[in-house]
Protein backbone atom coordinates (compact mmCIF):
# COMPACT_ATOMS: atom_id res chain seq x y z
CA UNK A 1 0.00 0.00 0.00
CA UNK A 2 1.53 3.40 -0.57
CA UNK A 3 -0.16 6.40 0.84
CA UNK A 4 0.10 10.03 -0.62
CA UNK A 5 -1.14 13.48 1.01
CA UNK A 6 -1.82 16.31 -1.53
CA UNK A 7 -4.92 18.55 -1.87
CA UNK A 8 -8.11 19.30 -3.97
CA UNK A 9 -8.77 22.94 -4.37
CA UNK A 10 -8.94 23.77 0.08
CA UNK A 11 -9.09 20.21 1.14
CA UNK A 12 -6.89 17.63 1.77
CA UNK A 13 -6.52 14.82 -0.44
CA UNK A 14 -5.10 11.22 0.57
CA UNK A 15 -4.52 9.20 -1.89
CA UNK A 16 -4.10 5.51 -1.33
CA UNK A 17 -3.25 2.24 -3.68
CA UNK A 18 -3.03 -0.56 -3.04
CA UNK A 19 -4.16 -3.08 -0.55
CA UNK A 20 -5.76 -1.68 2.81
CA UNK A 21 -6.02 -4.32 5.54
CA UNK A 22 -5.16 -4.43 9.71
CA UNK A 23 -1.42 -4.94 8.39
CA UNK A 24 -0.86 -1.53 7.09
CA UNK A 25 -4.26 0.48 8.00
CA UNK A 26 -1.67 2.25 11.18
CA UNK A 27 -0.42 4.25 7.70
CA UNK A 28 -4.23 5.47 6.65
CA UNK A 29 -5.01 6.54 10.31
CA UNK A 30 -1.94 8.49 10.58
CA UNK A 31 -2.45 10.35 7.53
CA UNK A 32 -5.93 11.13 8.56
CA UNK A 33 -4.69 12.12 11.77
CA UNK A 34 -2.61 14.56 10.54
CA UNK A 35 -4.74 16.53 8.46
CA UNK A 36 -7.46 16.33 10.69
CA UNK A 37 -4.86 18.13 13.59
CA UNK A 38 -4.28 20.85 11.06
CA UNK A 39 -8.11 21.23 11.81
CA UNK A 40 -9.55 20.00 8.03
CA UNK A 41 -13.20 19.69 8.41
CA UNK A 42 -13.57 18.12 5.18
CA UNK A 43 -10.86 15.29 3.93
CA UNK A 44 -11.16 13.56 0.66
CA UNK A 45 -9.72 10.06 0.39
CA UNK A 46 -9.05 9.22 -3.37
CA UNK A 47 -9.81 5.12 -3.49
CA UNK A 48 -8.91 4.66 -7.08
CA UNK A 49 -6.19 2.31 -7.02
CA UNK A 50 -7.13 0.53 -3.78
CA UNK A 51 -7.86 -2.88 -5.38
CA UNK A 52 -8.77 -4.43 -1.36
CA UNK A 53 -9.77 -2.77 1.93
CA UNK A 54 -10.78 -4.71 5.39
CA UNK A 55 -11.84 -3.97 8.58
CA UNK A 56 -8.23 -2.87 9.18
CA UNK A 57 -8.99 0.26 6.73
CA UNK A 58 -12.34 0.65 7.77
CA UNK A 59 -11.84 1.39 11.03
CA UNK A 60 -9.12 3.25 10.32
CA UNK A 61 -12.24 5.45 7.71
CA UNK A 62 -14.68 5.05 10.49
CA UNK A 63 -12.18 6.70 13.22
CA UNK A 64 -12.08 9.28 10.82
CA UNK A 65 -15.77 10.20 10.20
CA UNK A 66 -16.53 10.40 14.14
CA UNK A 67 -13.62 12.86 13.89
CA UNK A 68 -14.75 15.20 11.38
CA UNK A 69 -18.93 14.09 11.87
CA UNK A 70 -19.85 17.39 13.36
CA UNK A 71 -17.84 20.02 11.65
CA UNK A 72 -17.74 18.44 8.11
CA UNK A 73 -17.48 15.28 6.46
CA UNK A 74 -15.10 12.39 4.74
CA UNK A 75 -15.13 12.17 1.18
CA UNK A 76 -14.47 8.98 -1.01
CA UNK A 77 -13.96 9.21 -4.37
CA UNK A 78 -14.17 6.36 -6.71
CA UNK A 79 -14.44 3.38 -5.12
CA UNK A 80 -14.15 0.04 -7.08
CA UNK A 81 -17.65 -1.82 -7.08
CA UNK A 82 -15.79 -4.46 -4.30
CA UNK A 83 -14.96 -1.41 -1.98
CA UNK A 84 -17.70 0.60 -2.41
CA UNK A 85 -20.43 -2.61 -1.80
CA UNK A 86 -18.39 -3.27 1.62
CA UNK A 87 -18.13 0.80 2.46
CA UNK A 88 -22.59 0.47 1.93
CA UNK A 89 -22.31 -3.20 4.11
CA UNK A 90 -20.64 -1.60 6.87
CA UNK A 91 -23.74 1.08 6.78
CA UNK A 92 -21.19 4.02 5.71
CA UNK A 93 -23.26 5.09 3.15
CA UNK A 94 -26.08 6.23 5.57
CA UNK A 95 -23.40 8.14 7.83
CA UNK A 96 -24.02 11.76 7.59
CA UNK A 97 -20.31 12.12 8.07
CA UNK A 98 -19.40 10.04 4.79
CA UNK A 99 -19.97 10.54 1.20
CA UNK A 100 -19.20 8.65 -1.67
CA UNK A 101 -17.60 10.75 -4.82
CA UNK A 102 -17.79 8.95 -8.68
CA UNK A 103 -14.58 11.04 -9.49
CA UNK A 104 -12.15 14.26 -8.46
CA UNK A 105 -14.77 16.49 -10.89
CA UNK A 106 -17.90 15.60 -8.29
CA UNK A 107 -15.93 16.17 -5.59
CA UNK A 108 -14.91 19.22 -6.27
CA UNK A 109 -18.48 20.35 -6.59
CA UNK A 110 -19.50 19.00 -3.47
CA UNK A 111 -16.25 21.18 -2.08
CA UNK A 112 -17.36 24.28 -3.65
CA UNK A 113 -21.15 23.76 -2.80
CA UNK A 114 -20.01 23.06 1.30
CA UNK A 115 -17.98 26.72 1.55
CA UNK A 116 -20.51 28.53 -0.32
CA UNK A 117 -22.85 27.31 2.86
CA UNK B 1 -19.92 -31.30 6.83
CA UNK B 2 -21.24 -34.36 5.03
CA UNK B 3 -19.35 -37.25 5.75
CA UNK B 4 -20.95 -38.92 2.41
CA UNK B 5 -19.04 -36.43 0.20
CA UNK B 6 -15.17 -36.89 0.48
CA UNK B 7 -13.39 -33.15 0.14
CA UNK B 8 -10.61 -32.29 -1.45
CA UNK B 9 -8.41 -29.56 0.24
CA UNK B 10 -5.37 -26.86 -0.32
CA UNK B 11 -3.20 -25.92 2.90
CA UNK B 12 -1.91 -23.31 3.84
CA UNK B 13 0.89 -22.80 6.67
CA UNK B 14 1.86 -19.55 7.97
CA UNK B 15 3.37 -17.59 10.85
CA UNK B 16 0.54 -15.55 12.71
CA UNK B 17 2.01 -12.33 11.84
CA UNK B 18 0.62 -9.23 10.86
CA UNK B 19 2.58 -8.70 7.62
CA UNK B 20 1.46 -12.54 6.20
CA UNK B 21 -2.54 -11.45 5.23
CA UNK B 22 -1.39 -10.61 2.25
CA UNK B 23 0.01 -13.81 1.54
CA UNK B 24 -2.97 -15.15 2.64
CA UNK B 25 -4.79 -13.46 0.27
CA UNK B 26 -2.94 -14.58 -2.47
CA UNK B 27 -3.90 -18.16 -1.27
CA UNK B 28 -7.20 -17.52 -1.67
CA UNK B 29 -7.07 -15.90 -4.78
CA UNK B 30 -6.09 -19.56 -6.01
CA UNK B 31 -8.59 -21.37 -4.00
CA UNK B 32 -11.31 -19.07 -5.69
CA UNK B 33 -9.65 -19.24 -9.17
CA UNK B 34 -9.60 -23.37 -8.82
CA UNK B 35 -13.51 -23.18 -7.67
CA UNK B 36 -14.23 -20.72 -10.07
CA UNK B 37 -15.72 -18.01 -8.00
CA UNK B 38 -16.92 -14.94 -9.04
CA UNK B 39 -14.76 -11.77 -8.66
CA UNK B 40 -17.75 -10.12 -6.40
CA UNK B 41 -17.41 -13.54 -4.05
CA UNK B 42 -13.81 -13.78 -4.11
CA UNK B 43 -13.61 -10.53 -2.73
CA UNK B 44 -16.08 -10.98 0.03
CA UNK B 45 -14.72 -14.47 1.02
CA UNK B 46 -10.97 -12.56 0.57
CA UNK B 47 -12.31 -10.36 3.62
CA UNK B 48 -13.97 -12.71 5.64
CA UNK B 49 -10.44 -14.78 5.94
CA UNK B 50 -8.55 -11.95 6.56
CA UNK B 51 -11.00 -10.85 9.30
CA UNK B 52 -10.68 -14.34 10.49
CA UNK B 53 -6.84 -14.65 10.39
CA UNK B 54 -6.47 -11.13 11.80
CA UNK B 55 -8.35 -12.53 14.81
CA UNK B 56 -6.21 -15.29 15.14
CA UNK B 57 -3.10 -13.36 14.67
CA UNK B 58 -4.11 -11.41 17.44
CA UNK B 59 -5.35 -13.90 19.44
CA UNK B 60 -3.19 -16.77 19.02
CA UNK B 61 -0.83 -15.63 22.13
CA UNK B 62 2.65 -16.84 21.39
CA UNK B 63 5.04 -15.11 18.99
CA UNK B 64 4.95 -16.72 15.63
CA UNK B 65 2.60 -19.41 16.49
CA UNK B 66 1.46 -21.46 13.01
CA UNK B 67 -1.70 -20.41 11.57
CA UNK B 68 -3.46 -23.37 9.44
CA UNK B 69 -5.52 -22.51 6.87
CA UNK B 70 -7.56 -25.02 5.04
CA UNK B 71 -9.94 -24.92 2.19
CA UNK B 72 -12.35 -27.61 1.55
CA UNK B 73 -13.62 -28.18 -1.90
CA UNK B 74 -17.51 -29.49 -2.16
CA UNK B 75 -19.30 -29.92 -5.00
CA UNK B 76 -22.40 -27.45 -3.80
CA UNK B 77 -19.21 -24.96 -1.58
CA UNK B 78 -16.23 -23.77 -0.29
CA UNK B 79 -15.26 -23.89 2.94
CA UNK B 80 -11.85 -22.36 4.78
CA UNK B 81 -11.01 -23.63 7.95
CA UNK B 82 -8.81 -21.12 10.08
CA UNK B 83 -7.38 -22.70 12.99
CA UNK B 84 -5.30 -20.86 16.26
CA UNK B 85 -3.86 -22.65 19.07
CA UNK B 86 -5.45 -19.57 21.50
CA UNK B 87 -8.78 -19.83 23.25
CA UNK B 88 -11.86 -17.51 21.78
CA UNK B 89 -12.01 -14.71 24.64
CA UNK B 90 -13.71 -11.00 25.02
CA UNK B 91 -11.84 -8.36 24.43
CA UNK B 92 -10.79 -6.37 27.12
CA UNK B 93 -11.55 -3.01 28.30
CA UNK B 94 -9.22 -1.19 26.47
CA UNK B 95 -10.23 -2.44 23.18
CA UNK B 96 -13.50 -2.03 24.51
CA UNK B 97 -13.16 1.97 24.56
CA UNK B 98 -12.04 2.21 20.91
CA UNK B 99 -15.46 3.86 20.52
CA UNK B 100 -16.99 2.10 17.36
CA UNK B 101 -14.53 1.49 15.32
CA UNK B 102 -13.31 -2.21 16.82
CA UNK B 103 -15.72 -5.58 16.72
CA UNK B 104 -16.33 -5.24 13.06
CA UNK B 105 -14.61 -8.76 12.46
CA UNK B 106 -17.62 -11.14 13.22
CA UNK B 107 -20.33 -9.03 12.00
CA UNK B 108 -18.36 -8.40 8.71
CA UNK B 109 -17.66 -12.58 8.33
CA UNK B 110 -21.63 -13.36 9.08
CA UNK B 111 -22.64 -11.03 6.67
CA UNK B 112 -20.29 -11.77 3.84
CA UNK B 113 -20.80 -15.48 3.99
CA UNK B 114 -23.45 -17.94 3.69
CA UNK B 115 -22.59 -19.46 6.93
CA UNK B 116 -19.84 -18.47 9.78
CA UNK B 117 -18.88 -21.21 12.25
CA UNK B 118 -16.80 -20.63 15.70
CA UNK B 119 -15.63 -24.10 17.68
CA UNK B 120 -13.82 -24.52 19.96
CA UNK B 121 -10.97 -27.12 19.46
CA UNK B 122 -10.41 -29.64 22.22
CA UNK B 123 -7.56 -29.25 23.99
CA UNK B 124 -7.34 -25.15 23.29
CA UNK B 125 -7.19 -22.81 20.57
CA UNK B 126 -9.82 -21.43 18.21
CA UNK B 127 -10.93 -22.77 14.45
CA UNK B 128 -13.31 -20.81 12.52
CA UNK B 129 -15.01 -21.90 9.22
CA UNK B 130 -16.49 -19.84 6.15
CA UNK B 131 -18.63 -20.92 4.38
CA UNK B 132 -19.72 -19.92 0.52
CA UNK B 133 -22.72 -21.80 -1.48
CA UNK B 134 -21.55 -22.53 -5.40
CA UNK B 135 -24.71 -23.15 -6.10
CA UNK C 1 -25.39 -32.10 12.24
CA UNK C 2 -24.80 -36.40 11.23
CA UNK C 3 -26.72 -37.52 8.84
CA UNK C 4 -26.46 -41.05 10.66
CA UNK C 5 -27.93 -39.81 13.80
CA UNK C 6 -31.03 -39.09 14.05
CA UNK C 7 -31.82 -36.42 16.76
CA UNK C 8 -34.64 -35.76 19.20
CA UNK C 9 -36.16 -32.01 19.09
CA UNK C 10 -38.54 -29.87 21.20
CA UNK C 11 -39.66 -26.59 19.99
CA UNK C 12 -40.81 -23.27 20.98
CA UNK C 13 -42.51 -20.52 18.90
CA UNK C 14 -42.83 -16.88 20.28
CA UNK C 15 -43.69 -13.68 19.20
CA UNK C 16 -40.37 -11.85 18.63
CA UNK C 17 -40.82 -9.38 21.79
CA UNK C 18 -38.03 -9.18 24.74
CA UNK C 19 -40.77 -9.43 26.96
CA UNK C 20 -40.34 -13.16 25.77
CA UNK C 21 -37.08 -13.74 26.82
CA UNK C 22 -37.79 -15.00 30.19
CA UNK C 23 -40.39 -17.43 28.46
CA UNK C 24 -37.34 -18.43 26.15
CA UNK C 25 -35.07 -19.14 29.37
CA UNK C 26 -37.57 -21.29 30.91
CA UNK C 27 -37.79 -23.36 28.08
CA UNK C 28 -33.70 -24.17 28.35
CA UNK C 29 -34.28 -24.67 31.80
CA UNK C 30 -36.73 -27.67 30.67
CA UNK C 31 -34.52 -28.61 27.61
CA UNK C 32 -31.43 -28.35 30.07
CA UNK C 33 -33.36 -30.68 32.70
CA UNK C 34 -34.03 -33.43 29.61
CA UNK C 35 -30.04 -33.06 29.10
CA UNK C 36 -29.58 -33.38 31.98
CA UNK C 37 -27.17 -30.55 31.98
CA UNK C 38 -24.66 -29.23 34.79
CA UNK C 39 -26.27 -25.88 36.61
CA UNK C 40 -22.92 -24.05 35.53
CA UNK C 41 -23.92 -25.41 32.11
CA UNK C 42 -27.45 -24.51 31.82
CA UNK C 43 -26.20 -21.05 32.93
CA UNK C 44 -23.98 -20.43 29.74
CA UNK C 45 -26.77 -21.80 27.56
CA UNK C 46 -29.33 -19.41 28.66
CA UNK C 47 -27.47 -16.67 28.45
CA UNK C 48 -25.68 -17.75 24.72
CA UNK C 49 -29.50 -18.17 24.15
CA UNK C 50 -30.41 -15.32 25.60
CA UNK C 51 -27.83 -12.57 22.97
CA UNK C 52 -29.75 -15.22 20.34
CA UNK C 53 -32.90 -13.98 20.71
CA UNK C 54 -32.18 -10.91 21.58
CA UNK C 55 -30.47 -10.33 18.41
CA UNK C 56 -33.20 -11.58 16.36
CA UNK C 57 -36.28 -9.52 18.26
CA UNK C 58 -33.99 -6.62 17.10
CA UNK C 59 -33.40 -7.24 13.69
CA UNK C 60 -36.42 -9.64 12.76
CA UNK C 61 -37.88 -5.94 11.37
CA UNK C 62 -41.51 -6.93 11.40
CA UNK C 63 -43.61 -6.70 14.11
CA UNK C 64 -44.73 -9.90 16.08
CA UNK C 65 -42.62 -11.89 13.51
CA UNK C 66 -42.26 -15.53 15.13
CA UNK C 67 -39.35 -17.06 16.33
CA UNK C 68 -38.44 -20.32 15.90
CA UNK C 69 -36.21 -22.24 18.50
CA UNK C 70 -35.24 -25.62 18.55
CA UNK C 71 -33.61 -27.81 20.93
CA UNK C 72 -31.79 -30.53 19.02
CA UNK C 73 -30.76 -33.71 21.03
CA UNK C 74 -27.99 -35.31 20.15
CA UNK C 75 -26.02 -38.39 21.76
CA UNK C 76 -23.25 -36.38 22.41
CA UNK C 77 -24.06 -32.40 22.44
CA UNK C 78 -26.92 -30.09 22.10
CA UNK C 79 -28.04 -28.07 19.58
CA UNK C 80 -30.09 -24.79 20.34
CA UNK C 81 -31.18 -23.40 16.65
CA UNK C 82 -32.29 -19.98 16.74
CA UNK C 83 -34.13 -18.95 13.66
CA UNK C 84 -35.67 -15.53 12.39
CA UNK C 85 -37.10 -13.91 9.39
CA UNK C 86 -34.55 -10.65 9.18
CA UNK C 87 -31.26 -10.87 7.00
CA UNK C 88 -27.85 -10.44 8.84
CA UNK C 89 -27.11 -6.73 8.71
CA UNK C 90 -23.81 -4.89 10.32
CA UNK C 91 -24.55 -2.03 13.20
CA UNK C 92 -25.62 1.39 12.00
CA UNK C 93 -24.03 4.71 13.13
CA UNK C 94 -25.79 5.54 15.88
CA UNK C 95 -25.09 1.88 17.16
CA UNK C 96 -21.90 2.46 16.99
CA UNK C 97 -21.68 5.22 18.95
CA UNK C 98 -22.70 3.50 21.77
CA UNK C 99 -18.96 3.10 22.86
CA UNK C 100 -17.98 -0.06 24.36
CA UNK C 101 -21.34 -1.12 25.46
CA UNK C 102 -22.55 -3.23 22.55
CA UNK C 103 -21.33 -5.81 20.01
CA UNK C 104 -20.95 -7.98 23.35
CA UNK C 105 -23.40 -10.84 21.71
CA UNK C 106 -21.58 -12.63 19.20
CA UNK C 107 -18.05 -12.62 20.97
CA UNK C 108 -20.24 -13.77 24.36
CA UNK C 109 -21.73 -16.73 22.53
CA UNK C 110 -18.46 -17.53 20.69
CA UNK C 111 -16.73 -17.51 24.08
CA UNK C 112 -19.37 -19.37 25.96
CA UNK C 113 -20.30 -21.89 23.54
CA UNK C 114 -18.61 -25.27 21.90
CA UNK C 115 -19.56 -24.11 18.81
CA UNK C 116 -21.38 -21.14 17.30
CA UNK C 117 -23.25 -21.35 13.79
CA UNK C 118 -24.17 -18.30 11.70
CA UNK C 119 -26.22 -19.10 9.04
CA UNK C 120 -28.31 -17.48 6.25
CA UNK C 121 -31.35 -18.97 5.12
CA UNK C 122 -31.98 -19.29 1.65
CA UNK C 123 -34.83 -16.93 0.57
CA UNK C 124 -33.90 -14.50 3.89
CA UNK C 125 -33.30 -14.88 7.31
CA UNK C 126 -31.27 -15.93 9.95
CA UNK C 127 -30.45 -18.47 11.83
CA UNK C 128 -28.19 -19.33 14.42
CA UNK C 129 -27.10 -22.54 16.29
CA UNK C 130 -25.46 -23.09 19.26
CA UNK C 131 -23.91 -26.00 20.68
CA UNK C 132 -23.01 -27.55 23.61
CA UNK C 133 -20.75 -30.96 24.28
CA UNK C 134 -21.96 -33.71 26.38
CA UNK C 135 -19.04 -35.34 26.79
CA UNK D 1 -36.80 -7.76 38.03
CA UNK D 2 -36.67 -5.34 40.85
CA UNK D 3 -34.64 -2.70 41.48
CA UNK D 4 -34.24 -0.74 44.91
CA UNK D 5 -32.13 2.33 45.65
CA UNK D 6 -30.91 2.61 49.08
CA UNK D 7 -27.31 4.22 50.39
CA UNK D 8 -24.34 1.99 52.37
CA UNK D 9 -22.90 4.75 54.87
CA UNK D 10 -22.23 7.47 52.37
CA UNK D 11 -22.55 5.75 49.02
CA UNK D 12 -25.46 4.91 47.20
CA UNK D 13 -26.07 1.50 46.62
CA UNK D 14 -28.81 -0.46 43.94
CA UNK D 15 -30.61 -3.50 44.86
CA UNK D 16 -31.77 -5.79 42.50
CA UNK D 17 -33.37 -8.79 42.72
CA UNK D 18 -34.43 -11.47 39.66
CA UNK D 19 -33.35 -11.98 36.54
CA UNK D 20 -31.65 -9.12 34.46
CA UNK D 21 -32.13 -9.70 30.98
CA UNK D 22 -32.25 -7.23 27.14
CA UNK D 23 -36.03 -6.74 28.20
CA UNK D 24 -35.79 -5.30 31.78
CA UNK D 25 -31.99 -3.84 31.96
CA UNK D 26 -32.79 -0.20 31.05
CA UNK D 27 -34.29 -0.01 34.63
CA UNK D 28 -31.05 -0.85 35.77
CA UNK D 29 -29.30 1.87 33.23
CA UNK D 30 -31.84 4.32 34.94
CA UNK D 31 -30.64 3.62 38.61
CA UNK D 32 -27.09 4.09 37.65
CA UNK D 33 -27.78 7.47 35.81
CA UNK D 34 -29.70 8.72 38.35
CA UNK D 35 -27.03 8.01 40.85
CA UNK D 36 -24.31 9.22 38.41
CA UNK D 37 -26.35 12.42 37.78
CA UNK D 38 -26.54 13.15 41.79
CA UNK D 39 -22.81 13.16 41.34
CA UNK D 40 -21.50 9.90 43.34
CA UNK D 41 -18.20 8.57 42.94
CA UNK D 42 -18.46 5.07 43.88
CA UNK D 43 -21.91 3.52 43.55
CA UNK D 44 -22.60 -0.06 45.22
CA UNK D 45 -24.62 -2.52 43.43
CA UNK D 46 -26.28 -5.42 45.40
CA UNK D 47 -26.45 -8.43 43.32
CA UNK D 48 -26.94 -11.44 45.73
CA UNK D 49 -30.63 -11.98 44.67
CA UNK D 50 -29.83 -11.72 41.10
CA UNK D 51 -30.33 -15.28 39.56
CA UNK D 52 -29.62 -14.29 35.86
CA UNK D 53 -27.53 -11.91 33.59
CA UNK D 54 -26.92 -11.64 29.98
CA UNK D 55 -25.26 -8.58 27.92
CA UNK D 56 -28.45 -6.41 28.28
CA UNK D 57 -27.29 -5.87 32.18
CA UNK D 58 -23.85 -6.25 31.41
CA UNK D 59 -24.04 -2.98 28.95
CA UNK D 60 -25.72 -1.36 31.60
CA UNK D 61 -23.18 -2.37 33.94
CA UNK D 62 -20.54 -1.32 31.84
CA UNK D 63 -21.78 2.07 31.11
CA UNK D 64 -21.53 3.15 34.00
CA UNK D 65 -17.80 1.50 35.12
CA UNK D 66 -16.92 3.92 31.94
CA UNK D 67 -18.80 6.84 33.63
CA UNK D 68 -16.86 6.00 37.04
CA UNK D 69 -13.83 4.67 36.24
CA UNK D 70 -11.82 8.11 36.27
CA UNK D 71 -13.14 9.44 39.71
CA UNK D 72 -14.34 6.07 41.19
CA UNK D 73 -15.56 2.99 40.74
CA UNK D 74 -18.70 0.55 40.83
CA UNK D 75 -18.63 -2.11 43.36
CA UNK D 76 -20.68 -5.44 42.98
CA UNK D 77 -21.85 -7.04 46.11
CA UNK D 78 -22.05 -11.02 46.43
CA UNK D 79 -22.53 -12.09 42.73
CA UNK D 80 -23.44 -15.62 42.60
CA UNK D 81 -21.05 -18.38 41.20
CA UNK D 82 -22.25 -18.07 37.21
CA UNK D 83 -22.83 -14.17 37.48
CA UNK D 84 -19.56 -13.52 38.89
CA UNK D 85 -18.16 -15.94 36.30
CA UNK D 86 -19.77 -14.10 33.83
CA UNK D 87 -18.70 -10.96 34.87
CA UNK D 88 -14.87 -11.95 34.46
CA UNK D 89 -15.70 -13.33 30.52
CA UNK D 90 -16.76 -9.79 29.84
CA UNK D 91 -13.55 -8.85 31.41
CA UNK D 92 -15.04 -6.59 34.10
CA UNK D 93 -12.60 -8.81 36.50
CA UNK D 94 -9.56 -6.67 35.58
CA UNK D 95 -11.05 -3.45 35.06
CA UNK D 96 -10.17 -0.46 37.56
CA UNK D 97 -13.35 0.86 37.74
CA UNK D 98 -14.91 -2.54 38.96
CA UNK D 99 -14.61 -4.17 42.20
CA UNK D 100 -16.34 -7.27 42.85
CA UNK D 101 -17.57 -8.17 47.50
CA UNK D 102 -18.46 -10.99 49.34
CA UNK D 103 -20.70 -9.00 51.54
CA UNK D 104 -21.41 -5.80 52.46
CA UNK D 105 -19.38 -5.64 55.37
CA UNK D 106 -16.72 -5.83 52.89
CA UNK D 107 -17.97 -3.05 50.43
CA UNK D 108 -17.95 -0.65 53.54
CA UNK D 109 -14.49 -1.59 54.27
CA UNK D 110 -13.82 -0.44 50.57
CA UNK D 111 -16.05 2.44 51.25
CA UNK D 112 -13.72 3.39 54.21
CA UNK D 113 -10.58 2.81 52.92
CA UNK D 114 -11.86 4.75 49.53
CA UNK D 115 -12.70 8.12 52.16
CA UNK D 116 -9.31 7.82 53.90
CA UNK D 117 -7.22 8.42 50.61
N1 LIG E 1 -9.51 -16.34 16.92
C1 LIG E 1 -9.87 -15.73 18.06
N2 LIG E 1 -9.33 -16.09 19.23
C2 LIG E 1 -9.69 -15.50 20.38
N3 LIG E 1 -10.62 -14.49 20.47
C3 LIG E 1 -11.19 -14.08 19.34
C4 LIG E 1 -10.86 -14.66 18.08
N4 LIG E 1 -11.63 -14.03 17.15
C5 LIG E 1 -12.36 -13.11 17.78
N5 LIG E 1 -12.10 -13.12 19.11
C6 LIG E 1 -12.72 -12.25 20.14
O1 LIG E 1 -13.90 -11.67 19.59
C7 LIG E 1 -13.82 -10.24 19.65
C8 LIG E 1 -14.55 -9.62 18.48
O2 LIG E 1 -13.84 -9.88 17.27
P1 LIG E 1 -14.06 -8.93 16.03
O3 LIG E 1 -15.52 -8.85 15.76
O4 LIG E 1 -13.22 -9.43 14.90
O5 LIG E 1 -13.58 -7.50 16.49
P2 LIG E 1 -12.16 -6.95 17.01
O6 LIG E 1 -11.11 -7.97 16.64
O7 LIG E 1 -12.02 -5.65 16.29
O8 LIG E 1 -12.32 -6.77 18.50
C9 LIG E 1 -12.33 -9.95 19.67
O9 LIG E 1 -12.05 -8.70 20.27
C10 LIG E 1 -11.81 -11.09 20.51
O10 LIG E 1 -11.97 -10.81 21.88
N1 LIG F 1 -30.19 -12.29 14.04
C1 LIG F 1 -29.58 -11.23 13.48
N2 LIG F 1 -30.09 -10.64 12.37
C2 LIG F 1 -29.49 -9.58 11.81
N3 LIG F 1 -28.34 -9.02 12.27
C3 LIG F 1 -27.78 -9.55 13.37
C4 LIG F 1 -28.35 -10.67 14.03
N4 LIG F 1 -27.57 -10.98 15.08
C5 LIG F 1 -26.56 -10.08 15.09
N5 LIG F 1 -26.68 -9.20 14.06
C6 LIG F 1 -25.75 -8.09 13.73
O1 LIG F 1 -24.52 -8.30 14.41
C7 LIG F 1 -24.22 -7.17 15.25
C8 LIG F 1 -23.47 -7.61 16.48
O2 LIG F 1 -24.33 -8.36 17.33
P1 LIG F 1 -24.00 -8.48 18.87
O3 LIG F 1 -22.59 -8.94 19.00
O4 LIG F 1 -25.02 -9.31 19.52
O5 LIG F 1 -24.05 -6.98 19.42
P2 LIG F 1 -25.21 -5.90 19.47
O6 LIG F 1 -26.52 -6.60 19.23
O7 LIG F 1 -25.08 -5.32 20.84
O8 LIG F 1 -24.87 -4.88 18.40
C9 LIG F 1 -25.58 -6.55 15.53
O9 LIG F 1 -25.48 -5.18 15.85
C10 LIG F 1 -26.30 -6.76 14.21
O10 LIG F 1 -25.95 -5.76 13.31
Amino acid sequence: MQVDSTRLLDAPLIEVAGEIDHGNASLLTAAFESTIDEGADIVLLDLSDVTYLDSGGISAILAAVRHLRDRGWLGAINPNANVRRLLEIVGLSVDNGFRVFADRTEAEKALGESSES
Amino acid sequence: MNAAEPARCMRLTVDAEPARLADIRRFVDEVGTVAALRSERLFDLKVAVSEACANAVEHSGGNHAPLHICAWFHSDRLIFEISDSGDFRLPGAERRGQAGTRGLGLPLMAALMDELRIQKTPGGGTSVSLCVRLT
